[in-house]
């Protein structure tokens, strides 16, 4: 990988920092409504995984959705509009945060009911394989979701019928305020893919290039022999579930979280490329401008934006 | 013109589309190798392979999720429910995704797929496998719901269902399989939300889908001896519902009946009487009828499953009523 | 009489029936440690210990399951739905399992289980959690289906459903967590099955239940300037509906106008209006109106989502249509 | 165990196998209607694991429950009635042969839902824990059922909270038509235990005797630590998927089931009680002769009782 790619995913992941850090403060105001569910602390892993596909690739998440579409290069001026309800979101205002649906860039949305969205990247696995085609899906969920029915349909066809889709689990460790403990009767969830002898391995999600290899690898291995991969992928939130969630103190300590901000994925890249010598303070200052610059014209654009017309809430029923 | 059963003339339709564009496929338990469990799929394996006529494990939540997937991206599946009764398993798929994803993601996607397989009671089968479901997707924004009576017009609205960008729920009564009707071999297609009067009258409308549109037109027959000359009306298409056609006909009669095999608390029948009154009030000499199964379970016996579904009686009786006989 | 929430009154239900009936546990996402999503079992983890008050993995399919089993076998479960949406997921277990077994068995069985949680629309939350469901419901028989629309209601009702030996599914609106209103706080309960009139009236009758029957005595309120004097009535359960209090108010007043947050295709509206149709035909002075959602998945957008719920305009404008004004 | 028990387990098993004969033609008759799957060439399985248990444990099933039923000791003459939808049927001939249910005996039911029946087991399981019991609760379901979501949600909550399930896959290897090869990702269903922790394990459902020392294992483990086990029983139907269904020719080979029949689980506790010096032919003839008198009692019972009164229809909906 070449140094200007990595400093465009380290810009990547700051993006999606900066971006959060200002929709909570958009959500505080007003400005955004709803289920409000960040990814802050987890950038590492939408922004590795997605430097291992190519633009003809699919991807399809869940609810925690923000970091995926800012990863795969869907304008976050389109996103905060989306989130701000105007009728120039990607969505036209009709998706809001958790529903993001980018059709240029081949995101596929952000669902909002847990595991519900697992069967349909089996589908889009289905089709690629259906027109011999050489794409593959990455499909993001949390750990709360590998207990759902939805899962296990989803990855048993998926290995019985030979699909390229990466099955990629962010476990962050809670769902909602429940540990992994209390929810799987197993706490290695990748083992789960032995259940269908699918290829299966755990990694660690603060390290960018950790989780670039290893899912470039399971994409490889789909690309080229259409095989499915589960990967697990260990991460954290920083923030509360949703915005209505605090971000420590109800079912986990002020401690833990501490803790775990010690190895927060922007700096561990951000060391990572400066001891490399393709980043200097400068740099990094420069950057940091220049995101934030970009995040305060997605909010200009947001806020300036019209609401839909009201009519418009007939449209995209049917074709 | 060539007369076929329901079961061969579903099978037509499915392989006349499946020649005529390579995107649509055939999904569901038991419909490749075995034929389809009522044989709906015959031959089709053999003339399309496994790619596109594909056996699934007994996951109906998960293959229905996969053709909306593969719908999003291009494909134009047909999923065979082996019956309705095991797609409420699916039916948070259906729910949430098919019928919203094209809203959500302000037209971006769309998602042209087909649900389809057997609906409401066979013989004897017990109260987990004799529902007839239909009002749980008729009430769905952006959905559309059919249900044919006759081989000829299932064939013409499966092709038009399958050719549809919109996902289309496709229910097929299982007792009428063997029913056979004129049906033209090559390719045409009924168009989806037009209803279709199968018998004139003037004294009284009876409107009635699927299986019932017999038990309809059987009592119509019998009517004639009573006197009372009913107008037989088939919605054939519950969502979206062919008002002005049921609306005239009942402007025009001054009674209606609705013949419903399915629950009556809240079936489609409730909202076909409301579209009348909401349409037709001051034109109405009696309250709207609607004869509808007992609302239980169905129970296993016989005698007592007889006792729950609509019979000639119960229509009888009920036009008598709209009729003050 | 304590003046508390609805999120208190369901509280002290729940609380009361559990230290009254050791057999009466709570399951569901998140009710234990995190207190409950919409904190209603705040406290009851403390209390009872996680014997009694147990979270679950995400599975709703499978955790209604559970109730259903440990029902058959004896005890009481108070299941959580973290919101009516996801029960989408466990209908099949609902409608196949629980509404069914004790017919199925001929009557050996029995399953005495609360299903409980919100429903309805809430601020911006978008297509998949924005759905009034309940008809999905209350077209099963084996079911009953409580949807109170106040606090005092709430834990009357609630704790009848946790006695009642039969399936209930009892929904809160989500918005209204919030709403005080006067609960006594020792035991009392509510029959189930039985309507209110919340409000007394002469021209016309307001039919609405849960969120949408503050809207209909707002409007009441505003219709008094129109010199309308319109009798407001809560059904609070629609399964069993409570027919003779809805039809002698419809008789009384000779007009009617249903209120109702949900679609409107086949919603609880439709049969409530074919109920007065087919007991109050002749009182009545102009057809049933209906005030629902619009037929649209929910969208996210603030105003849009304004222009797709019931607002007082319409419902004003239902009762002018009805009054012939 | 001692002798006269084995001899009534073998009688249990030869009960089933002329009770099912006995219904196929009754069905072929038309004394019996609907969905009819039999139980022949799998009796070794319900037997053996009821064996296993007490009287006062659970067990619930799907709708190959004819087995089950006069294995936990329903009257044959109850269950015939049933299957003729007579009033004096178990269920009162609401039920039929899909859902057979004996409260006196903890039948907790035949279900048609594939699946659908398991996480109910689960909650059998909770309630024991609950009350501190220490009963178990047997749960049988077909190897097609455990790719449905129900099952991964039902297993996962078992291990995770630690109930005394026992969860029965008799795998017959087919799900109608559908060999396991096509419908499940391993081949080794009894794998599926390691994703949830759950002790697991395949054995020969031909050999009455396996069955009966490997459940009761799996019971003990439950009475006494109050842990779930899945196991896998390797087993063959000799008839069709159900009488709508041709026993050969379709989906599997005439020289198939020949082979398959060389194991008959009957012949096998047959031989094997004869070689032990507990049966002769005597006996066999006499065991023989007794069960088809049962089992004829059963059939003239159900032909004498009456339909059930038309009002009966509405009874039995709500308490
Ligand atoms: C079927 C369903 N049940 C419950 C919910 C409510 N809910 C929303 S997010 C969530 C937790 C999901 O946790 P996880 O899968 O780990 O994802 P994370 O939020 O950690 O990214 C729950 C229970 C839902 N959206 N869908
Ligand atoms: C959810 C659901 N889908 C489909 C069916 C139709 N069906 C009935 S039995 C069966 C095969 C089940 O096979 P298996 O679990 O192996 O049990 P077996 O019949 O072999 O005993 C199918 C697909 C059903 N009853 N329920
Ligand atoms: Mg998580
Ligand atoms: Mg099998």
């Amino acid at each position: 990988m070449d140094n200007d790619t990595l400093i465009k995913y380290y810009k990547d992941m700051l993006l999606i920092r900066r971006f959060e850090e200002k929709a909570a403060e958009m959500y505080t105001l007003g400005k955004i409504g709803g289920f409000c569910h960040l990814y802050i602390g987890q950038e590492a892993v939408a922004v590795g995984a997605l430097a291992a596909i190519r633009k003809d690739d699919y991807v399809i998440t869940a609810y925690r959705d923000h970091g995926h579409a800012l990863a795969i290069g869907t304008d976050p001026k389109l996103v905060m509009a989306e989130l701000f309800g105007k009728a120039t979101g990607i969505c036209k205002g009709k998706g809001g945060s958790m529903h993001l649906f980018d059709k240029e860039k081949n995101l596929l949305g952000g669902f909002a009911i847990v595991g519900g969205h697992i069967p349909l990247a089996t589908g889009v696995g289905f089709a690629i394989k259906y027109r011999k085609e050489d794409k593959v899906c990455l499909c993001f969920f949390g750990e709360g979701a590998v207990n759902a029915g939805a899962f296990h349909e989803s990855l048993n066809m998926a290995a019985l019928w030979k699909l390229p889709v990466i099955f990629i689990c962010e476990n962050n460790r809670y769902g909602m305020g429940t540990p992994i403990e209390r929810a799987s009767a197993i706490y290695d969830i990748s083992q789960r893919g032995s259940a269908y002898d699918m290829e299966h391995e755990h990694i660690d999600g603060a390290d960018f290039n950790e989780v670039r290899e290893h899912v470039k690898k399971a994409v490889d291995r789909a690309r080229e022999k259409s095989l499915p991969t589960f990967i697990e992928i260990r991460t954290y939130r920083f923030m509360g579930h949703s915005m209505a969630d605090p971000a420590h103190g109800h079912y986990r300590t002020r401690e833990e979280l501490t803790e775990q901000k010690r190895s927060d994925p922007i700096n561990f890249i951000q060391e990572r490329l400066t001891s490399e010598g393709l980043l200097d303070d400068n740099m990094v200052k420069a950057i940091g401008v220049e995101i934030e610059k970009n995040v305060a014209e997605a909010v200009a654009f947001a806020d300036a934006s019209p609401f839909p017309p009201i009519e418009s809430v007939y449209d995209d029923l049917y074709v | 013109m060539a007369i076929i059963n329901l079961r061969e003339a579903l099978n037509q339709a499915m392989r006349e589309e499946m020649r005529r564009d390579e995107r649509v496929f055939l999904i569901g338990e038991e419909v490749g190798f075995y034929q389809g469990a009522y044989k709906v799929s015959r031959n089709l394996l053999e003339e399309f392979g496994t790619t596109r006529v594909v056996d699934t494990p007994i996951t109906e939540l998960g293959f229905v999720g996969v053709g909306i997937g593969a719908a999003m991206v291009g494909l134009r599946p047909i999923i065979e429910v082996m019956t309705f009764n095991f797609s409420i398993l699916a039916l948070d798929q259906i729910l949430n995704n098919a019928a919203k994803i094209r809203y959500m993601s302000g037209g971006q996607f769309k998602i042209p797929m087909v649900i389809r397989g057997p609906g409401g009671a066979a013989h004897m089968l017990g109260a987990q496998h004799s529902q007839s479901l239909e009002i749980y997707f008729a009430h769905i924004p952006g959905l559309k719901v059919i249900i044919p009576s006759t081989p000829y017009d299932a064939k013409g609205l499966l092709k038009s269902a399958i050719r549809d960008d919109n996902p289309v729920i496709f229910i097929e009564a299982e007792l009428m399989y063997g029913l056979k009707g004129e049906v033209p071999e090559g390719d045409y297609t009924i168009p989806i939300g037009v209803a279709d009067i199968k018998r004139e009258g003037k004294d009284v409308t009876l409107i009635a889908y699927s299986k019932m549109l017999h038990l309809a037109l059987d009592t119509a027959k019998e009517l004639e001896t009573l006197g009372v000359d009913a107008e037989v009306v088939d919605p054939r298409t519950i969502r979206p519902l062919d008002v002005k056609t049921i609306v005239d006909s009942v402007k025009k009669t001054g009674r209606a009946v609705i013949v419903e095999e399915g629950w009556r608390f809240g079936g489609v029948g409730a909202e076909i009487a409301n579209i009348i009154y909401d349409n037709a009030f001051s034109d109405l000499d009696a309250p709207v009828e609607r004869v509808t199964n007992l609302d239980l379970p169905m129970p296993y016996s016989r005698n007592l499953e007889q006792a729950i579904l609509p019979n000639k009686e119960r229509v009888i009786e009920a036009v008598k009523k709209v009729c003050y006989l």
